[in-house]
């Protein structure tokens, strides 16, 4: 095995238990941060290719996807506070106001 | 590959702070968690010649973006997750997503063995920052600026969203 | 040059805008005053252009303003051409038209929608020309539509009475028949001919007549369907006594001089095409002839003033289309000509007579009575000379009495139809005879005698702008007639070369005699019988009377064999397709939806989570597709 | 391995000049601070006071290690760590003199945006230090340090921006060697004063000293995070603070200041160590300075200084930096 199957193989470990995170976890912050793993987890495979083919895309696209995870976070987190001053809870289980 | 154990060491404790996120019962060790599995990720990085998205993804993700997670959870006074207080969850949730997670995994487990595509031996690419920046701004000149207005936008939906009436 | 052809459309045009945008700031006259200018300095524009066609006899004046539709072999531009043929109908057409404009202003002096009366004339005025100035049969059929369109505006005119609005559309609706026909047959002779152009057509119609006897024999017929419905023949008549409704000078220039002239016209135009049919050319000549027949008999019973005038005009249509049918193309034109003059003078002088009815009933504050109906006129020629003597011109040309115009246009198609065909001829006949009986008839109970009402009594004459117009027309009334006088002929050789089949007029003085003693034997006749006007009065109640007052009863063979059946089948259709089927599918794929989606709510668990795994199984399932698919 | 070896060397030789200097500039920080407020200062321990580190030193290690019953333990030990650590692998990439030998990492390509990294990393510690404690007024000084550190990395980090741009490069040693065109006036706090200035406010800033100690205002805060911090693991937020104020200084020579440069040391090399250390010390005398002069802000003013002034202007800064190079104007390239 070569280091890049070995971090896209770690990729795929990371992006399932994000999936994991995101589906077991009640807490709105937690699954955020799952996200973020899922994210840093896909990175993580981009950056391994780009070096398995000697391209600088897989770095580039990764800078991308870091900006827009920033712009997630900050629109993310601003939802929460917002949602936490109505519901005092930060609990997504709590949230199911839409419920059929 | 000489770099191989290097990579096995990190992947472990990469692995283990992600499975820390996942089983905390403290949304502050959950972020610290995250934070040290970026960080394993920033080296991992550097091993694969990417030094620029290395530092990056210090000052952006354990520099910028957790640090506002922490600042949001120690606002909200929202570490604690006590699942005891919750109404009871949903039925078949959690076998259901063990087993998906499980088939995800399963699938990527067989793209990324059965499909091994041949691995051909490459050169080393200039990642330099400059060697980055030129590629920003010329080929991926028009996602840059889209990013850019993504950000703006990002940034004026964070200050109606949180602004107090 | 081109702005000169067109010229005659774009003076009612230019009048139409003007009173459309700034009318609402103009008085009555100059509202009037600016539509009728435009209606004149059209007809100046015609005289021009006459002055340029005579110069030889192969001199037309063509314009082409735009290519219309480029599909494949279909190329129809909007071109307009001016002729020969055209330009008697472009004449007739501003002259009477410019005149009745100039009567209705002081017609509808008063009317709350007066602006909207002149936008609508000057619309028919440039749709009519649009018809005349075609130069190939889709720009005629546009101005068919558009004159059509005019037609239905201004029958329900006084759409707030329901029953002119009830005519207006039912003139619409019949009149869609025979457009269906019209439009098959213009899609026929695209199949046949690969073009539009009247010269493309004719000259190939003629070059390969024989190989396409079938094709043109259908052809022809169709495009007579769409006669039978714009000029009101048997059996899609039925419209233009109900549309009456219209404002009188409104019946005078569309309903009896010009629109409904349209489709003999048209096949006056299409003569080429005729020419080759010889079978739909008994057809026409027969259905003419019949028309004729009924049309007069059915004036004889009528009561209202414009109801006689208006199956006379269905009848004399019958003349012209028979003229048609017979080969006749010329008597049938100059029939056209001399009718235009003598019915919009007779109409202007019934519209003149209820204007004074209403007139004399607004001065005598008596009791409301219909200013129509003939029973409560009477002794009106010493109230209303001017309009009496009109009438009376216009009357006596319309029975053919010499040497008024109708004498020599009828006279013509009575010798053609008794050389040609002898059942055509006898109906001809009698109706001739019947028609100088019914004008006889009206000229008694409206002018002669005693008023028979208040408003009768108190009736009075018209002012200059109505009795102007009426004058001039009654002089054409009298002179048209030179216009083909036997001998001289001179419309004959004017329309010689374009209508190519046309024979020199011939004179018979032995029919001649004998029409003019039976025209006036009828006149004595119906003075004999209505010197007591009381007789009319209940003629019309029962039996025959009825029968031909109903005007052979048609619109009850229609109410029976299409309204009624439609009703039926309409209420089925709503009553049981609709309500049952397409509501109850409608109602059911509702109900269904909200059974399936009532039982598929507990789905919607409201939990983010929950959301999510169903979205991990898409992705699940997607990208197991794609990773176990591809290879 | 030689590389390893000498990497290890060197980083022992560094991380043992840090704790002296940060040693003794706690002395140092304590006569001046005196001297400028007309007292004498430690004099006790030691000729002129010398040895009062030490004493200091040793009554810390031997105080007894209180943990307080309340807190979060594993976070509450690790916090102190968390501060030293950043301030410093700072050095890691600081050229503290002219040649190879006297550079751990300095040339390596991304050095500028290691130190916005790990500057923007620093933060945690007292964060956590703060949270752990278990303590409102702990917690109030965490919050307060992870709001103010978020500002004024922005600002930070655009006057490095510039300085990037400027030398065209992000590693620090060619940052230096951009900035010897043969005279003083090649010194990036000359070309480009305005971002000079914007760093030199958000270094303190970062640093929580006076006038921006919020963090640990003691009227309002009583000690902010340290209050629940004694012996030992107070020692190492003292460290942390020293050792940051050098790293920060040394930054500032760096990026400004024109490093290691200096008269003849092209003919002797080591001499480049020694202007290194003249200027840094230079730095910390000024900082002292500042912290005995100028009255504490007010928290909500901070903040709006760091958004409202900072940002913007070290914005424009960069936008008129990147003009000035594009159009080629002289000293701009």
């Amino acid at each position: 095995m070569d280091s890049t199957s070995f971090v896209a193989l770690l990729s795929a470990v990371l992006f399932t238990i994000g999936v994991l995170g995101v589906l077991l976890r009640r807490s709105a912050l937690l699954i955020f941060m799952s996200v973020e793993l899922m994210l840093n987890a896909a990175n993580l495979a981009f950056v391994a290719f780009a070096h398995r083919w000697a391209q600088l895309s897989g770095q580039v696209i990764v800078f991308f996807v870091m900006a827009v995870a920033a712009a997630e976070v900050a629109v993310g987190l601003a939802l929460i506070v917002t949602i936490f001053r109505t519901k005092r809870s930060t609990n997504v289980d709590d949230l199911s106001a839409l419920r059929g | 590959m000489t770099d191989l154990p290097l990579l096995i060491i990190l992947g472990a404790i990469s692995i283990a702070s992600a499975l820390g996120l996942l089983l905390s019962r403290n949304a502050i060790y959950a972020a610290l968690f995250l934070v040290l599995n970026f960080g394993v990720g920033a080296v991992i990085y550097l091993v694969l010649n990417a030094p620029f998205i290395a530092v990056v993804q210090v000052s952006v993700y354990a520099g910028a973006i957790m640090v506002l997670f922490l600042f949001v959870i120690m606002l909200l006074g929202a570490e604690r997750l006590s699942p005891a207080e919750n109404p009871p969850g949903i039925p078949l949730q959690r076998p259901l997503a063990i087993a998906l997670g499980a088939a995800l995994f399963g699938l990527a487990l067989y793209v990324l063995f059965a499909r091994q595509p041949p691995a051909t031996p490459s050169p080393m690419v200039d990642s330099s920052p400059a060697a980055v920046g030129q590629s920003l701004f010329s080929t991926y000149v028009f996602p840059f600026e889209v990013v850019s207005i993504l950000l703006l936008v990002a940034m004026v939906g964070a200050v109606v969203l949180t602004r107090n009436k | 040059m081109e702005l000169f052809i067109l010229s005659p459309i774009l003076f009612p045009l230019l009048g139409l805008l003007t009173n459309a945008t700034l009318g609402r700031r103009m008085s009555e006259r100059a509202i009037g005053g600016v539509a009728t200018l435009a209606a004149a300095g059209a007809f100046l524009m015609c005289l021009l252009m006459f002055g340029q066609l005579t110069a030889s006899e192969e001199a037309r004046l063509s314009a082409t303003i735009a290519p219309w539709i480029s599909a494949g072999a279909l190329n129809v531009s909007l071109s307009f051409l001016v002729d020969r043929l055209s330009i008697v109908a472009m004449l007739i057409v501003t002259g009477i038209g410019a005149l009745i404009h100039m009567f209705s202003v002081g017609y509808m002096h008063g009317d709350e929608r007066f602006q909207r009366y002149f936008v609508y004339l000057n619309l028919f005025l440039a749709s009519m020309l649009v018809l005349v100035m075609a130069d190939n049969f889709l720009v005629m059929f546009m101005g068919w539509e558009l004159v059509g369109l005019c037609s239905y505006l201004l029958i329900g005119f006084w759409f707030k009475n329901l029953k002119n609005a009830e005519a207006g559309r039912k003139a619409f609706v019949v009149n869609r028949i025979g457009d269906v026909g019209f439009v098959l047959g213009i899609l026929l002779i695209f199949v046949t001919f690969g073009s539009l152009r009247f010269d493309e057509v004719f000259a190939r119609a003629e070059a390969q007549g024989e190989a396409l006897a079938g094709a043109i024999g259908l052809i022809t017929l169709l495009l007579f369907i769409g006669a039978t419905g714009k000029s009101a023949q048997i059996p899609l008549f039925v419209w233009l006594p109900d549309a009456m409704a219209g404002p009188t000078p409104v019946s005078a220039l569309i309903h009896a001089a010009t629109m409904v002239t349209a489709g003999v016209y048209m096949m006056v135009r299409a003569s080429p095409l005729y020419e080759l049919a010889p079978l739909t050319q008994n057809i026409v000549a027969i259905v003419g002839a019949l028309t004729a027949f009924v049309a007069g008999t059915s004036a004889l019973r009528q009561l209202d003033i414009k109801k006689v005038l208006a199956y006379s005009t269905v009848s004399q249509l019958g003349y012209m289309v028979s003229a048609c049918g017979l080969g006749a193309f010329i008597a049938g034109d100059f029939h056209l000509l001399t009718h235009a003059f003598f019915k919009a003078a007779l109409f202007l002088a019934a519209g003149s007579v209820i204007h004074g009815m209403e007139h004399g009933m607004g001065a005598a504050h008596g009791a409301h009575v219909d200013p129509q109906d003939m029973r409560h006129m009477g002794g009106l020629a010493r109230k209303m000379p001017i309009t009496f003597a009109a009438f009376l011109l216009g009357g006596l040309a319309l029975a053919g009495v010499p040497p008024l115009s109708g004498f020599f246009s009828k006279d013509e198609i009575l010798v053609d139809a008794f050389k040609h065909n002898l059942l055509v001829f006898v109906l001809l006949g009698l109706s001739a005879v019947i028609t100088a009986f019914y004008v006889g008839r009206q000229l008694v109970l409206v002018f002669a005698g005693r008023p028979r009402s208040a408003a009768a009594e108190h009736a009075s004459e018209s002012g200059w702008l109505m009795t102007v117009p009426l004058i001039a027309l009654t002089i054409g009334t009298v002179f048209a007639g030179l216009f083909n006088f036997p001998g001289t002929h001179p419309l004959t050789d004017w329309l010689a070369p374009v209508v190519r089949h046309g024979e020199a007029p011939k004179f018979e003085p032995g029919l001649a005699a004998l029409f003019t003693v039976l025209a006036i034997g009828a006149l004595v006749g119906a003075w004999w019988v209505y010197r007591h006007p009381e007789r009319a009065n209940a003629e019309a109640e029962a039996g025959l009377g009825r029968f031909l007052a109903g005007g052979w009863n048609f619109d009850d063979i229609y109410r029976a064999a299409v309204v009624k059946p439609f009703y039926v089948a309409s209420t089925v259709c709503a009553q049981i397709i609709d309500v049952a089927v397409i509501d109850g599918t409608v109602n059911g794929v509702g109900r269904l939806f909200r059974v399936v989606g009532g039982s598929l709510r507990s789905v919607q668990t409201g939990f983010v989570r929950n959301y999510g795994l169903v979205m991990l199984v898409g992705v699940v399932v997607v990208v197991a597709y794609f990773v176990l698919s591809a290879r | 391995m030689p590389v390893l070896l000498e990497v290890t060397l060197k980083s022992v030789v560094l991380v043992f000049v840090l704790l002296t200097g940060f040693a003794y500039l706690s002395l140092v920080e304590r006569k001046v601070l005196a001297r400028m407020q007309a007292r004498i200062g430690p004099n006790r321990a030691g000729p002129m006071g010398l040895l009062q580190p030490v004493a200091d030193g040793l009554k810390l290690i031997f105080k007894e290690s209180i943990t307080p019953a309340q807190v979060d333990k594993p976070m509450y030990f690790l916090a102190p760590v968390l501060v030293v650590v950043p301030a410093l692998i700072l050095f890691a990439v600081i050229p503290v003199g002219k040649g190879p030998t006297f550079q751990l990492a300095s040339d390596i390509n991304v050095g500028a945006l290691y130190v916005v990294g790990v500057m923007g990393v620093a933060v945690y510690g007292i964060t956590l230090a703060g949270w752990a404690s278990n303590n409102k007024y702990a917690a109030l000084g965490g919050l307060r340090a992870s709001a103010q550190v978020i500002s004024y990395e922005l600002g930070m980090g655009l006057s490095i921006v510039a300085v990037v741009l400027m030398a065209s490069s992000a590693s620090l040693a060619e940052i230096v060697e951009a900035q010897m065109p043969g005279n003083i006036l090649g010194w990036f706090v000359f070309r480009q004063p305005v971002a000079a200035a914007i760093f030199a406010v958000t270094a303190m800033a970062e640093l929580a000293r006076a006038p921006f100690d919020l963090v640990e205002a003691e009227q309002e805060l009583t000690a902010g995070f340290m209050t629940e911090y004694s012996g030992m693991k107070f020692a190492l937020f003292f460290m942390g603070e020293y050792v940051k104020m050098i790293a920060v200084s040394a930054l500032f020579v760096t990026f400004f200041l024109g490093g290691w440069s200096g008269p003849f040391v092209d003919q002797v090399p080591i001499l480049s160590v020694g202007y290194f250390a003249l200027k840094v010390v230079a730095c910390l005398l000024l900082m002292i300075w500042a912290r005995a002069t100028l009255p504490r802000m007010r928290y909500d003013r901070l903040m709006g200084f760091g958004w409202k002034v900072l940002t913007p202007v070290a914005i424009a800064n960069v936008i008129v930096t990147a003009l000035l190079i594009v159009l080629g104007v002289p000293g701009y390239r």
